[in-house]
């Protein structure tokens, strides 16, 4: 890549962000080349930890991959897990009980506020302030206890089985979960008044790093980066899965496209999820949490099948092709962050160092996700 | 014997136990007060508290190894942690705590060395401190450290504008640059002091909040840490140093902080007088006891606003020194001097 | 210039929200838990790695060495082996060992297994720097347990 | 976004320097029905010929499946690209009984109502060539130095066709079925 110094007659120099490097994350390294604050090009380098998870699951049995979906993006883990049995449901023609979709909807959706608050820290931290990061990890908490206390993990679950779940919750993780969104709700309004508000923060987020719709669509972005540039596309919504149609929510648009608009997104998000949380508890209904036949062997139709859901940061889609065998022909999992990123180099070209790290911050970056 | 010689060690001896004892306990405090900030418990394992973490951290970093990275530029990575702790130390030299207060010796002035000029020396030593960031960032041979020294240098130079130009209406107000004068200018009560508009200043306050936020964009504290941005430049000009060449950095950063909040004291805050003198007698009416409180008042402020806010960026920065601090600074210089001197001459 | 003061007189004001919200915090109690001196209880279903299921009455394990747990599991983490033995119905287990280092708790051995055998442990402060620490004989540890 | 639009220019397209036959939709062995997963061992099917098919949505998670030839994908990304898609996922697969790869192209429609497409183009294994899409979606770009990556196809006119997951320095192609580890 050819790379110009901005203004003429002066020199550039290279510098390597990451792969070890606290803004980025994880292993993300970031080849930029700047003119003094100035960024030229940058370039992100990938596979640092590329673990080759497609190729696993050409070598497992279609139930012995299901581990592997908590491992992808460690954050929501649930929504990779979610989107994997509904791909296989959907292979199989299973029919999942209507206790069990409740509460894959409840814990998807507890799993998505806990990692929208961990990237709120996580930003936060990015930005310089370090105290929003501990208390959203604080609240991040009590998620981890509650899914803990039905799924047995706190971050790589592994919960979901194909035509229902692993076990059914009890009313104490329900009471837990109303308790959790009781407090929940108390404390945004402190998150909007300590940082939000805050004018640093604003100075540092309004008008960095736009993103139009066009730009968007180009290079395949979705989530929370494709709503903050204006676009009202939420899988959930637009291609609707499980019982999402029977819930009530919004999906929080911004047009800005600045990093601001993709943290708005992401705060609002979170409300929404509760308010789906809340939904979930009061229409949950009594019944089998599993379906009544599931093959034992999963040995799905020749052909290819693809299925989307909505993770924490975008579209998440596997397509997979089956050869009639018990195990997959050829595995594809399409990752959000890997499109989301994917117009980094594109987009901080003249930015400053502080604000290229605020906006790929905004980006919402799981490196593992990325890698795959 | 000569008097004036032992007073002269003692006072250096115990400048030197001053500023190192509290670089090392503001560590702890700013550990502790982030911890309870942040709702968490701190450094508490040694000794009760934690209390002898610093202890522990100094022994540690003094048995490391210095390591120099190849390429860099040897005399002057060396020379860099010095230039950031020895002004510090000597600015402390012309820093005058106050009276005793109390007991026998009860007006013996604790002050190293009073000048009459001790404002400018204190802002001519202060300002070498941006030559530590430079140095340390330019000898280091690592482009993150060059990125920060430059940052440094030029919110250095930008924020020492509005600093000195508050200092020189204080100047105006009290007749004099020698601290203890300043001081006893404010005496008698609160009300008296830099800071509130009856002193003739007008523009007290804001001339106290331009000099705050200039002392923590000197002392490179967050939000305008941009020298040493963890999450941008690693550590900044400090990034490659070790052992007791990142101890003096620290230590020098945190001396600055009680100079700071020290140099506001004096002069905005009234130094060593009590604030209701005849109304409550707690610590006399003027006690170096009232100078260490307002000090660590401030210096907890200081710790609080780095646990609150993100850290602002290079633009935003000098936008806030060139095209907020200076112009209220120049404002409130020239108000002042058409209080205090034109009106006068005027007759008014 | 209205906006000029109005932006410092708004950006003041909620860098002083900020200042109080984070002294307000100060004052509240950690929320923090001193690991080595206090630790978790975990929930019931918490997955640590697993175990076999002692039964009280026999005052062992209930293993029929199917083999189906290890049939099922994705990272191929268990090693068991039963043989036959002479006026006993079935294999009798004479081996089980499991690999923790590889296992990802996804609890598919458990949900494989017929007779409900095994079970999650609950241990969960598991640490060595030696790897061959994390190859359990669960036989072995069956008999420990209370 | 026009769906009968896409499909009758994709139909066009892919119809394109083919044999002029009846119109026959020919269902492949992939769109069997789903009692066809409880035979033992299901016919091999037949190679799908190049052209359109109209999928069962709520099975297949697509609504267009379209296979090309290898010339013909840009022109066909164009007019997704005219319609306002975007380019979700590009893929590989590799076919080693019929010594071919296959290049898998996944489109949707992010401004409002839910449409799929998706693009497919065989090429011969020892000839991997085709041409790149970056010019039409920058997004193909890392897309497609990932099937670079798997599978060693080259997308011709592609400005930095390196690696991008593995290391720069690794001549393997791990989702080649003849990979057989390092």
């Amino acid at each position: 890549m050819g790379s110009q110094a901005l203004s003429q007659n002066n020199e550039t120099f290279e510098i390597n962000l990451g792969p070890q490097h606290p803004a980025t994350h994880g292993v993300l390294r970031v080849k930029l080349t700047m003119d003094g604050e100035y960024i030229v090009d940058a370039e992100p380098v990938l596979g640092y930890i590329h673990r080759m998870h497609e190729l696993m699951g050409e070598n497992r049995t279609w139930a012995k991959y299901l581990p592997n979906m908590g491992r992808i993006d460690y954050l929501s883990a649930l929504s990779y897990n979610l989107g994997y049995v509904q791909l296989v449901e959907k292979m199989m023609g299973i029919e999942v009980p209507e206790r069990a979709e409740y509460i894959r909807v409840l814990t998807t959706e507890m799993n998505r506020i806990s990692s929208h608050l961990l990237w709120f820290g996580a930003f936060v931290l990015d930005l310089g302030g370090f105290t929003p990061l501990l208390y959203a990890f604080d609240d991040r908490e009590h998620i981890l206890d509650l899914l803990e206390s039905v799924t047995g993990s706190r971050l790589t679950y592994c919960y979901y089985r194909f035509g229902g779940l692993y076990n059914d919750v009890d009313d104490d993780f329900l009471t837990g979960c109303t308790q959790f969104l009781k407090r929940l709700r108390s404390r945004m309004p402190m998150y909007h008044k300590l940082v939000t508000g805050n004018v640093i923060l604003r100075q540092r987020l309004v008008g960095v790093g736009p993103l139009s719709a066009e730009m968007c669509r180009k290079y395949g972005a979705t989530g929370p980066v494709l709503r903050g540039s204006g676009v009202n596309y939420d899988v959930r919504k637009n291609e609707p899965y499980s019982i999402y149609p029977e819930l009530d929510f919004d999906v929080p648009v911004y047009s800005d496209g600045d990093s601001m608009a993709r943290y708005m997104v992401r705060m609002d998000e979170i409300e929404q999820s509760m308010r789906i949380v809340e939904q979930c508890i009061a229409k949950m209904p009594q019944g089998e949490i599993k379906a009544p036949k599931v093959p034992k062997l999963i040995k799905p139709a020749i052909g290819d099948y693809y299925h989307a859901v909505e993770a924490a940061r975008g579209t998440f889609a596997i397509r997979a092709v089956s050869d009639g065998k018990n195990q997959a022909y050829r595995m594809k999992l399409r990752a959000p962050t890997f499109c989301n990123l994917s117009l980094y180099q594109e987009a901080s070209k003249g930015m400053l160092l502080a604000d290229a790290l605020a906006f790929m911050g905004s980006l919402d970056l799981v490196i593992p996700e990325i890698d795959r | 014997m000569d008097l004036n010689l032992v007073h002269m060690v003692l006072f250096l001896v115990g400048i030197i136990a001053f500023a190192a004892g509290n670089a090392a306990y503001l560590v702890w405090v700013e550990r502790k007060g982030a911890a309870r900030i942040q709702r968490r418990t701190g450094p508490c394992e040694v000794g009760p508290a934690g209390l002898i973490q610093p202890l522990a951290d100094g022994a540690k970093l003094m048995s490391k190894q210095i390591v120099f990275p190849d390429g860099i530029d040897k005399p002057l990575f060396m020379l860099a942690p010095m230039f950031a702790m020895i002004p510090a130390v000597m600015i402390f030299v012309t820093i005058p705590f106050g009276p005793v207060g109390f007991g026998p010796f009860a007006d013996f002035m604790i002050v190293a060395r009073e000048m009459n000029i001790g404002l400018l020396m204190i802002l001519a030593f202060a300002s070498v401190n941006v030559m530590a960031l430079l140095l340390g960032g330019w000898s280091s041979k690592n482009k993150y450290a060059v990125i920060s020294a430059i940052r440094g240098v030029s919110q250095g130079i930008a924020f020492e504008i509005p600093l000195v130009i508050t200092a020189i209406t204080i100047v105006m107000i009290s007749g004099s640059m020698q601290l203890s004068t300043i001081v006893e200018a404010q005496a008698g009560g609160f009300w008296n002091w830099n800071w509130m508009p009856l002193q003739g200043n007008l523009f007290g306050p804001v001339s106290f909040i331009v000099f705050f936020i200039c002392f923590l964009a000197e002392t490179n504290r967050a939000p305008f840490d941009l020298g040493e941005a963890e999450s941008e430049l690693i550590a900044g000009f400090h990034t490659e140093y070790s052992s007791m060449g990142f101890g003096l950095f620290f230590m020098g950063e945190y001396a600055n902080i009680v100079i700071g909040a020290s140099l506001t004291t004096i002069l905005f805050l009234g130094g060593w007088t009590s604030p209701f003198p005849e109304f409550v007698p707690v610590l006399g009416a003027s006690s170096f006891l009232w100078f260490l409180l307002k000090i660590y008042l401030l210096i907890w402020t200081v710790v609080l606003i780095r646990w609150t806010y993100p850290r602002v960026t290079l633009w935003s920065l000098l936008n806030l020194a060139w095209k907020i601090l200076i112009p209220f600074a120049l404002i409130n210089l020239l108000g002042s001097a058409v209080l205090i001197k034109i009106l006068p001459m005027l007759g008014l | 210039m209205a906006g000029y003061f109005n932006s410092i007189l708004t950006g003041t004001k909620s860098l002083v929200t900020g200042l109080l919200i984070t002294q307000a915090e100060f004052f509240k109690k950690p929320v923090t838990l001193q690991y080595p001196h206090e630790s978790l209880e975990m929930t019931p279903r918490y997955r640590g790695h697993i175990q076999l299921v002692k039964n009280p009455e026999t005052g062992t394990h209930q293993c029929i060495s199917c083999g189906m747990c290890q049939k099922g599991c994705p990272s191929g983490c268990i090693t068991l082996k039963g043989v036959k033995q002479e006026g006993v119905k079935g294999k009798v287990l004479v081996q089980y060992d499991l690999d923790f280092t590889t296992c990802s708790l996804c609890g598919q051995c458990i949900e494989n297994c017929k007779p409900g055998a095994i079970e999650f442990s609950l241990e969960y402060n598991l640490a060595s720097t030696n790897k061959e620490d994390f190859h359990y004989d669960l036989l072995e540890r069956v008999k420990e347990q209370k | 976004m026009n769906k009968a639009t896409i499909i009758t220019e994709l139909r066009a397209l892919a119809a394109e320097g083919m044999p002029d036959e009846p119109e026959v939709v020919e269902t492949p062995a992939s769109e069997e029905p789903e009692e066809g997963a409880k035979k033992k061992k299901p016919a091999p099917p037949e190679p799908r010929k190049n052209g359109l098919l109209e999928l069962d949505y709520v099975r297949r998670g697509v609504h267009v499946d379209v296979q090309m030839a290898a010339d013909q994908v840009v022109r066909g990304a164009e007019i997704l690209d005219a319609e306002g898609l975007q380019l979700e996922a590009i893929t590989g697969v590799d076919w080693i009984k019929e010594n071919e790869l296959e290049v898998v192209y996944d489109f949707s429609y992010t401004g409002g109502e839910c449409f799929r497409v998706v693009l497919r183009v065989r090429i011969p294994r020892d000839e991997a060539n085709i041409p790149t899409l970056n010019d039409v979606f920058p997004s193909a770009n890392w897309h497609e130095r990932e099937t670079y990556d798997f599978f060693g196809i080259n997308f011709e006119g592609h400005p930095q066709l390196e690696n991008l997951l593995l290391p720069e320095d690794s001549d393997f192609h791990p989702l080649l079925k003849d990979f057989k580890g390092l």
